[in-house]
């Protein structure tokens, strides 16, 4: 029978598995969902799936082979900035649609109208992170961890843009590499600097051993995170540590929407692990490449491009709309470990504060 | 057709990467484990160049020229060090690279470089200029190999300190190896850069230079189609093998080492032997 | 006070790093092989640890199975992969030792699963107070055993006459045979005892970190050669100092020169400048 | 042709050489001879620049060569054979040779590249090959050949660079009694010729027959040099050299 | 004491040598010689269990040793100082001469090393220099004197006097009586067949791998027509 496919790039192996994994799990569940329930424009949603090793030199003829041998519809890309990138280029030039669905490198959109993301740049969780450390915590001497990539730089840019209008004074600023997992020297001189807020940036891997020797160390400074945080995996690594550590995230687990909710139960019962946000990424960005087209009434790419642009969806990371360069507009979830789960801290909804880049 | 040509543009430039390597661990027997670098300084060279608005043209040479340049700087540390110390050494140059680059905005920094501009050759004339150019570098090769230059790297390879005791004057040899080495990778990292469009600091890093290297060996150090072959072959393998796409990597893995332990000369020497087989089958009947 | 954290935080990283490039040392020293693939087996340690950890809830008991069974598995390895081509040029084995590792790394993927898996009940988490410096007692602990294992291994090649075998086989195995070495069995052993080293340290990292990733060992696969080349190659008293002076300068590094370079070029940018200076390393072991 | 002056030698502690002075004149076939660890290899080492000398300078044909780099002096007009012999084991007999005799071609390297010719300098090779009566394994990889053909190789190699000097060390070594007197004739022939050489041997016999000036080192010093049957019959020389109980030429 | 029967050997396909047979009395001196690639070291090799055996076999003190491992060899009492000398070149002088007497136990070596040194003074002098910045003269004293070091009852020595001055020779030719004297068999291979006829009880000349003589040396002195053939003898 004849199927919608979607093109899927994802790290399946090599150094950026694991987020690769959980991301493609999301984006099934979602196909999963939606065929249960009847599948779009009357056929069954289909995922073509390639693995780019989040390697711009192989996102790039995966996106070529995708457009052109397998013919999918929508692309999604399941995979780092750099990938992601280099493929949004080719969608581009070739006008088929193109959705990010976790990288957040702020050029991937600016390749042109065919490319959204439905996650938030850097820069506006960075904002709502300096939000919460000033305006909602009432914080003043921060000291920012920063894992040293594009994610994490982009982060932190956007905490320094607003740090001062919330009052906080940067004390310091550490950058560590995605690699480490030693962060004695930053833990000594963090305990030195005497901060009352720690902005980290980073992923579980590295934030599970960072919180826990910032622990260690005797710091009892609030630990700010974000959405590389936002997964179990981070609270059984730093274990007690990780109590009363603040995220800024897109997932919120106590959330009273069922989309929400039903993602969290299915995903546990389907994969029996844990879900974490670069799984809802996944989930949310197949969700919008499915419901653009039903809503398209056609696979026409063109036609699809102009549905997601006007999307107004309930995800599993909230409710999604894109701005004129495709960035998504939504609310930034703030999470905090309680009895070793996330649970609601707090919703910051603020539309100038988080309004994405135009250009 | 699209699909092809960006093969094809790949494993051209893959080849460049590969020759180029070649021209300093094949013919002239010096180690490296640094060539991310060098065709990293091309594609960053001419990233920035073409970004200001200069014309392609202008910064391809550009590129190759200040590979070739921070290549000759490399070479002379081959001078002080040797063997594995120089293995160890290249690829400290290319983690300092990365150091270096990820630390600076001008370069992009973390960020890399996007938004690369086209040279506008239009894909298939982008990919008959690599593939052009690979060829050429093939060609070049094989005339240096049979040159008396390639003589004399022969003899630096074999044996650097009775090299110096015939009269080669092994140091400015190994530096020309390094230059010419260093200034095709620069190409090979220009020519990615227009291709992919976009660049960051982990496309360049130890595991590419590893990859190139790979290559190299698997098609048999210092045999010019053997490299040239093995380079087409791994630079799309990860495409080839999409089909068993949770285990690319570890038949990737496994395949460097079965082919290292049952052909320790590469494809060259799989060739060789089936050659030398057939010929002999041939003479056995003739005889 | 912050001059002495971070000297006390080298110390511990460069224990770390010690344990590791110990066991590459002896690899290197007897086979002149630079065996990418002994951060395999250090992951490999930190999983089996880990599991028997979980599995049993005694750590002492754990960490020496997986010191046995990995030293084992290393053995394996150099009889599948390393003995057949000894006799060729230096980068075939190199090679296939990264070709190797990649394959391990994609193995512990596949079976492990992508995700970094933890302890179920983290041992020796406990923090001290050590004069106004807070340490775990598992950072302690792997100091101790660090300073352990290289001083035995010191002993027992001095004592055992295993050491000038050991040397005797690097320079011209066929010769040590003719003098009564059992080549076959020297190698194994090297084998065996740097690979349970790598272990050691593996489960070590896993249980400071409390978590054990796929690749985790990449790290350490090319720092690890960084630092046996700049403590000469093959030089066991070397390698050690060159862990602690990487570990230490990466310490200061991290906050001194954290603006300019990242940690890993630290090491590098040490190594290249030490070797424009003395191009057979710190100590020359050969 | 070639002069010592005042050459010593440190080793660390050891002192290989003191204060060695030497000259041998255009066309002379001189033999050194010395106890082993005399310091004969260190002195060719010291010309050749391998060994930096701690003091003292080496002059051929009156250049000094003190601060050139070792290709740099081969070039001046020096043929070496090593001791230990070192053949390019990557490429045939033959080849080793032809590389040297390409010398012409190799001397500045942005040249060589242009240059692809090799019929000249394999004609000249398999000459020299034939001289030295290994021309029938031109073809071989010198892995496995015995000892003798590669000492013959070595002398090959150096006669290739057609130098002013050839420095020999030790090319009787390895070489049976006939092979070694066929050597020594045809070095005996090139002097003839005009070939300056300096010939370090243990081979005593072959050294006096074909030797024009005998000198010999003892200890780092050089305690003898002339005649060979005059310096011979020297009493401290025949201690050093020969031990007590002989008392006649062998 | 050591016997070959119709022993061939050689390397992968190549075969050197074919079907030797030699026997060897106790406290005898056994030389080999012929021209150079006749197959003298390959024999020797063999018989340390370096070079491959194809066919035939070795006796030692009547014991078949055709299959045993090397580095059994030197536990019964085989000691090689090899072509090439084959020095462990990066351990010094005193370690090699320890490696020499690895196989025994660890009291011994002193007492052994203080009988080399007074064989080599030279070695005493140089005890802690590397093997490989040795002279070539005083690395052949270390290597014979490193086999010595094992207490060996049949010694191997190939090409003896390559690189010695006379006076030295002289003086390996004396220890070698010497150890003659003691009760070691030695089996040597010499270039230099004056002194080889000399010196040892029986001599082998091979050619091209194939044994066309053999004999006691006072058979061989008076034979002018062998001298002649084996003098006369070309390579190859
Ligand atoms: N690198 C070195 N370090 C220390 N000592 C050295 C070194 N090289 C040579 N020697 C010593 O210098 C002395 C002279 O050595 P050299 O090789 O010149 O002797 P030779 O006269 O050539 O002897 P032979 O006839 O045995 O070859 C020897 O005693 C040797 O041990
Ligand atoms: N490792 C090897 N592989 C293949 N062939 C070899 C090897 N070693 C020696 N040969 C060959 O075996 C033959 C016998 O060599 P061998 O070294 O035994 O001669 P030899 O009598 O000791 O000569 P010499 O007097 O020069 O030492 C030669 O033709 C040689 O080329
Ligand atoms: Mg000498
Ligand atoms: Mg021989």
């Amino acid at each position: 029978a004849e199927t919608v496919k979607i093109g899927i790039n994802v790290p399946l192996t090599g150094f950026a598995a694991s987020d690769g994994k959980s991301a493609l799990n999301g984006a099934k569940l979602a196909v999963e969902q939606i065929n249960s329930s009847g599948g779009i424009l009357g056929k069954k949603l289909e995922l073509v799936v390639y693995d780019d090793q989040a390697s711009p030199k192989q996102s790039v003829p995966i996106a070529t082979k995708l457009i052109e041998k397998d013919k999918v519809t929508v692309g999604v890309s399941c995979s780092y900035s750099g990938a992601t990138r280099a493929a949004a280029g080719i969608y581009q030039s070739a006008g088929v649609p193109y959705i990010a669905a976790y990288a957040i490198h702020p050029d991937i959109t600016r390749a042109g109208d065919f490319v959204f993301r439905t996650s938030f740049v850097g820069e506006v969780q960075g904002r709502a992170g300096a939000k919460l450390a000033g305006d909602i915590l009432k914080k003043k001497r921060a000291v920012l961890i920063t894992l040293n990539n594009d994610f994490g730089k982009s982060l932190v840019a956007g905490f320094r843009e607003k740090a001062e209008n919330y009052g906080i004074t940067i004390v310091n600023e550490y950058p560590y590499s995605i690699k480490d997992r030693q962060f004695g020297p930053i833990v000594a001189r963090v305990k030195a600097d005497k901060p009352d807020v720690i902005y980290a940036t980073g992923y579980y891997f590295t934030a599970g051993p960072l919180v826990t020797q910032l622990r260690t160390a005797g710091i009892k400074a609030t630990i700010i995170g974000q959405e590389g945080f936002d997964t179990q995996t981070f609270i059984k690594i730093a274990g007690a540590a990780s109590e009363g550590v603040i995220i800024t995230t897109s997932l919120d687990r106590d959330s009273s929407s069922k989309e929400t909710s039903d993602f969290i139960r299915e995903y546990e019962k389907m994969f029996n692990h844990k879900t974490d946000m670069v799984a809802a990424s996944g989930h949310t960005a197949v969700k919008v490449a499915a419901a653009a087209i039903q809503h398209a009434g056609n696979t026409d790419r063109k036609n699809v491009r102009d549905s997601i642009a006007g999307t107004k969806l309930v995800a599993s990371t909230g409710t999604i709309s894109f701005n004129n360069l495709g960035e998504v507009i939504k609310n930034v979830q703030v999470q905090i470990v309680k009895d070793g789960q996330f649970r609601h801290f707090a919703v910051i909804s603020d539309k100038k504060l988080l309004a994405p880049p135009t250009r | 057709m699209e699909y092809e040509i960006s093969l094809l543009t790949i494993m051209g430039i893959a080849i460049i990467g590969a020759l180029s390597l070649n021209l300093i661990v094949g013919f002239c027997g010096q180690i490296s484990l640094g060539h991310g670098a060098f065709i990293g300084t091309g594609a960053y060279t001419s990233a920035l160049l073409t970004g200001a608005g200069i014309s392609f043209w202008i910064a391809l040479p550009a590129g190759m020229f200040l590979a070739g340049i921070l290549g000759i700087i490399v070479g002379f540390a081959s001078l002080r060090v040797r063997d594995d110390f120089l293995a160890i050494t290249t690829m400290g140059v290319v983690f300092l690279f990365l150091g270096i680059v990820r630390k600076q905005d001008f370069l992009g920094g973390e960020m890399g470089i996007a938004m690369i501009p086209d040279p506008g050759l239009g894909k298939l004339g982008y990919m008959i200029f690599v593939l052009s150019l690979a060829l050429a570098l093939a060609l070049f090769s094989l005339y240096l190999k049979r040159s008396w230059m390639g003589f004399a790297f022969d003899a630096i390879a074999d044996d650097e300190d009775t090299a110096g005791l015939v009269g080669i004057n092994s140091a400015r040899y190994k530096l020309i190896a390094f230059g010419l080495g260093t200034c095709f990778a620069g190409l090979s990292g220009v020519l990615y850069a227009h291709n992919v469009r976009f660049i960051d600091p982990e496309s360049f890093g130890f595991v590419e230079s590893i990859t190139v290297l790979s290559m190299v060996v698997i098609g048999g150090t210092g045999s010019v189609w053997g490299v040239t072959v093995a380079a087409a072959i791994l630079s799309i393998f990860p495409m080839w093998f999409q089909f068993i796409d949770d285990y690319k990597l570890l038949v990737y893995g496994g395949l460097l080492c079965t082919i290292m332990l049952f052909s320790p000369d590469g494809l060259s020497g799989i060739a060789g032997r089936i050659f030398s087989k057939a010929g002999r089958r041939k003479t056995d009947a003739s005889g | 006070m912050l001059f002495l954290d971070l000297l006390i935080q080298g110390l511990i990283q460069g224990g770390i790093y010690a344990l590791i490039a110990i066991g590459l040392t002896l690899v290197y020293g007897l086979l002149r092989i630079l065996h990418v693939a002994h951060a395999g087996l250090y992951t490999l340690g930190g999983y089996l640890t880990l599991y028997l950890t979980n599995f049993t809830g005694n750590f002492p008991l754990s960490i020496s199975i997986s010191m046995i069974g990995v030293g084992l598995i290393g053995m394996v390895i150099y009889r599948l992969i390393y003995q057949p081509i000894l006799e060729k040029p230096p980068f075939v084995a190199l090679i296939a030792s990264i070709g190797l590792f990649i394959a391990m790394e994609e193995i512990y993927r596949i079976i492990f699963g992508p995700y970094g898996l933890t302890f179920v009940k983290a041992p020796l988490q406990n923090t001290l107070n050590i004069g106004g410096t807070y340490l775990r007692q598992c950072e302690i602990v792997a100091i101790l055993l660090a300073a352990f294992l290289i001083s035995a291994l010191t002993l027992f090649t001095r004592y055992s006459r295993i050491g000038i075998a050991w040397r005797a086989t690097v320079t011209d195995p066929g010769m040590a045979q003719s003098f009564g070495v059992d080549v076959k069995k020297v190698r194994y052993l090297n084998f065996f005892i740097g690979s349970a080293m790598a272990a050691g340290a593996g489960s070590m990292v896993a249980l400071i970190n409390n978590l054990v990733e796929p690749t985790m060992g990449s790290v350490p696969s090319y720092k690890a050669l960084a630092i046996i080349v700049l403590g000469g190659l093959g030089n066991v008293r070397g390698t050690l100092i060159a862990a602690l002076v990487i570990g230490i300068a990466e310490s200061f590094g991290t906050i001194y020169l954290g603006n300019i370079l990242d940690r890993d070029s630290i090491a590098f940018a040490l190594l290249i400048l030490v070797l424009m200076v003395k191009p057979t390393g710190l100590f020359a072991g050969r | 042709m070639l002069r010592v002056d005042n050459i010593t030698v440190l080793f660390g502690g050891v002192t290989a050489l003191k204060d060695i002075s030497l000259h041998t004149d255009s066309g002379d076939f001189m033999g050194l001879i010395g106890p082993n660890g005399a310091g004969k290899t260190t002195l060719m080492r010291a010309i050749t620049g391998t060994v930096k000398p701690a003091e003292g300078s080496v002059y051929l044909q009156e250049k000094c060569l003190d601060h050139l780099a070792c290709h740099d002096r081969i070039r001046s007009g020096i043929g070496l054979s090593q001791q230990i012999v070192h053949p390019f084991t990557s490429m045939t007999v033959l080849e080793n040779v032809v590389l040297v005799a390409g010398y012409e071609r190799t001397k500045n390297p942005m040249r060589s590249i242009f240059s692809r010719t090799r019929k000249e300098e394999e004609e000249k090779a398999f000459e020299l090959l034939k001289l030295l009566n290994i021309d029938k394994i031109a073809g071989e990889k010198p892995t496995n050949l015995p000892l003798g053909y590669l000492k013959r190789l070595e002398v090959a190699r150096a006669l290739a660079l057609d130098p002013a000097i050839l420095l020999l060390d030790e090319p009787l070594a390895g070489l049976n009694q006939t092979e070694a007197r066929q050597l020594a004739d045809q070095l005996a022939e090139l002097n003839r010729l005009g070939q300056t050489i300096l010939l370090i041997e243990h081979n005593l016999g072959e050294v006096i027959r074909i030797c024009k000036t005998l000198a010999v080192i003892d200890n780092g010093t050089l305690i003898s040099i002339g005649q060979p049957e005059s310096v011979m019959n020297e009493p401290k020389v025949r201690k050093a050299y020969l031990g007590e109980e002989h008392h006649a030429l062998p | 004491m050591l016997s070959l029967e119709n022993m061939s050997c050689g390397y992968g396909n190549l075969t050197v040598i074919d079907k030797l047979s030699f026997h060897i009395a106790k406290g005898s001196i056994f030389a080999l010689i012929g021209p150079n690639g006749a197959g003298k070291s390959s024999t020797i090799m063999a018989i340390a269990g370096h070079v491959r055996i194809k066919a035939g076999s070795v006796f030692f003190k009547d014991q078949d040793i055709t299959h045993i491992s090397i580095q059994q060899r030197v536990r019964i009492g085989i000691a090689l100082a090899p072509e090439g000398r084959r020095l462990f070149s990066d351990m010094t002088v005193n370690d090699n001469l320890a490696m020499g007497s690895f196989s025994l136990p660890r009291k011994r070596f002193h007492s052994n090393r203080e009988k080399v040194f007074k064989l080599f003074p030279r070695l005493k002098e140089r005890k802690e220099q590397r093997a490989a910045s040795l002279s070539g003269g005083e690395q052949q004293m270390l290597a014979i004197g490193r086999a010595l070091m094992a207490e060996p009852e049949l010694l191997i020595i190939d090409e003896l006097s390559l690189g010695l001055m006379p006076k030295i020779i002289d003086l390996c030719y004396g220890a070698i009586s010497f150890l003659k004297d003691q009760g070691v068999t030695i089996l040597l291979v010499e270039q230099n067949t004056s002194k080889a006829l000399e010196i040892a009880d029986h001599i082998c000349v091979l050619e091209s791998g194939r044994n066309v003589w053999q004999g006691s040396a006072a058979n061989a002195r008076k034979d002018p027509a062998l001298i002649s053939a084996y003098l006369g003898l070309t390579e190859g």
